[in-house]
């Protein structure tokens, strides 16, 4: 099945981005294919490079970029949103695009389920 | 169903929360309005203090906030046309389709759930 | 002390909590979506009401302009944020979050 | 439809909303905070007891787990993120946030 | 009260979330622990969800979230001893002194009410 | 009277930054001295330099630096809140500062009244 996330909360702040990984490492282990994970409003924050935990924490922004390189998942943060934020080329991580949402649009078409998570 | 409306999804958009407060009704409608360009089968449903977003006479000068509550007049130029309140969440906050900036057709909770589940997408804002 | 609530009561508990736990002449401020609290002849009139024999009663006129309400309950005050600071000289506050 | 909820109830009233709208045969999935609703012998037993009679109820095991919920009420079916994406392809979401 | 006590400020946190779900729970935990080097007159008060964040068996491995509750434990080792449960609260989440990780002094919303008067500061978390 | 500001959540995506501005500029025009703004949780996320809203919207970052140049107000982001959250010195505002929650303790004992916004 080719099913696409839509992410809601930024880091740390909301349990959102850890439910949306883990969903998504589950849909993963079952054979399915996570097509994209879509950032927007506060989900922009994702992505940003800059993110730097307590080293006994997990390191959100580096579990999005390690889906996108081991399992091809897009991690797309919407440009509008991401403009309000800070968020742009300069800060965000190696694996993240941004984007606009015409490309939600396109996610929501051509995917199996989209699956939202937010607070 | 014609061949070509074969891709055609039918999306939902769910406005479950106040204006001004948070931004989800506010980036909610931008993303509407982008979507609207892509002739999908658009619906926005209002329910809770979603309803809220759609009451006259808002003012935002004095918060310093944007107002966008005649957006929503512009989604019947954008060919957004399935507008549905729920009855309940208007009972509860005293509202009628007289105090709401746009025409919205008042459904009761049976028949939005039933709705709500021909949708391929369902978006929460 | 200053009480301020900044949530609607319709879809969360934050208010009641707060009424629960209010002194006998200790001002309460709704801003933001608390403001929601007060519309006149609205759900929650005679909670605010209740609350109005005992605690002066302040709404944000701001944010009850901004969400188009424009009649409150009673012997509810509207203020701006000038009103809100000269509440802040004479107390303490409390922002239930 | 699977409705997901992720609100504890004692605070917000999403849970309720949610209800009104459910169809029955619908599965609904707590998750998050939600998992609060489904604590054995808790405030909202009957709540999900009424639901139960119509709709499969899970709670993800792991929230439960992070909360110091060891006992649910009784039907309500305690899953993996596994039984999650399971859920899910079998239904469209419908997330209640 | 003696001179070296008149910058001796009364703070009180205020823990109304659950746990897990928003950091904001955690992230005051953090700001307790820091202030109690401060040797302010500090007290912390659970109200509401927030008395979920002292209950005991609670295992995080599985969200993948650093648990915490144990955290409140140490804090009678940085002299922060004035820890205050709503009974109401308690009461309505099934939950008795025995269930929670740490002691607290069981107060009704008039006791609770009242320190809070007494404060020069309230922090929410 | 000299007043504290504690702002616990991020720009735009709650009303609580516009509200904190908006009584910090009421204080200072009834005379008072605002002392400082801390920003805890997704506060920190109010000094990014990099926001860049719409046009016709209003610049929540430029409100706090100008805030700290006008009226001497310190704008200041509590470090492992920030941390987490991807703020540093690289993308922090001219006005503002990464400090530590020991600061925040200093403005409670020093202020007359310290005033919490949030969620």
């Amino acid at each position: 099945m080719n099913i696409g996330i839509l992410l809601k909360e930024g880091p740390y702040n909301h349990q959102a981005a850890d439910t949306a990984y883990k969903f998504a490492e589950a849909a993963i282990a079952r054979g399915h294919r996570v097509d994209a994970i879509f950032l927007y409003n506060d989900g922009v924050l994702n992505v940003t490079r800059h993110m730097d935990p307590p080293q006994d924490d997990r390191h959100i922004a580096s579990r999005w970029d390690e889906l996108n390189k081991k399992h091809g998942v897009e991690v797309l943060a919407c440009i509008a949103a991401s403009k309000r934020r800070g968020i742009n080329n300069d800060v965000i991580i190696e694996g993240g695009e941004i984007t606009g949402l015409g490309t939600l649009t396109d996610i929501a078409i051509r995917t199996d389920r989209l699956v939202t998570f937010g607070d | 169903m014609s061949d070509a409306n074969n891709n055609v999804r039918k999306i939902m958009h769910v406005m479950r929360h106040a204006p001004h407060g948070k931004i989800y009704t506010y980036e909610g409608l931008e993303m509407i309005l982008i979507m609207a360009a892509y002739e999908q089968d658009l619906s926005v449903v209002f329910i809770g203090d979603g309803v809220f977003a759609l009451k006259k006479g808002q003012e935002t000068a004095g918060i310093g906030i944007k107002g966008f509550a005649k957006t929503f007049m512009a989604l019947e130029g954008y060919d957004v046309e399935k507008l549905y309140a729920d009855a309940d969440s208007l009972a509860e906050r005293g509202l009628t389709p007289d105090d709401l900036l746009v025409d919205v057709k008042v459904l009761d909770s049976y028949e939005i759930g039933a709705l709500m589940n021909e949708q391929d997408v369902i978006i929460p804002h | 002390m200053l009480h301020t609530i900044n949530k609607s009561p319709f879809e969360n508990g934050t208010m009641l909590t707060c009424f629960r736990f209010l002194q006998p002449g200790d001002p309460v401020l709704f801003i933001e979506d608390g403001v929601y609290a007060v519309r006149s002849a609205g759900h929650y009139t005679s909670d605010i009401r209740d609350v109005l024999k005992t605690n002066p009663v302040y709404a944000l006129l701001p944010d009850l302009d901004a969400r188009g309400i424009d009649a409150v309950v009673e012997g509810v005050q509207s203020i701006d944020y000038d009103g809100f600071v000269e509440l802040v000289e004479h107390h303490q506050v409390n922002s239930w979050l």
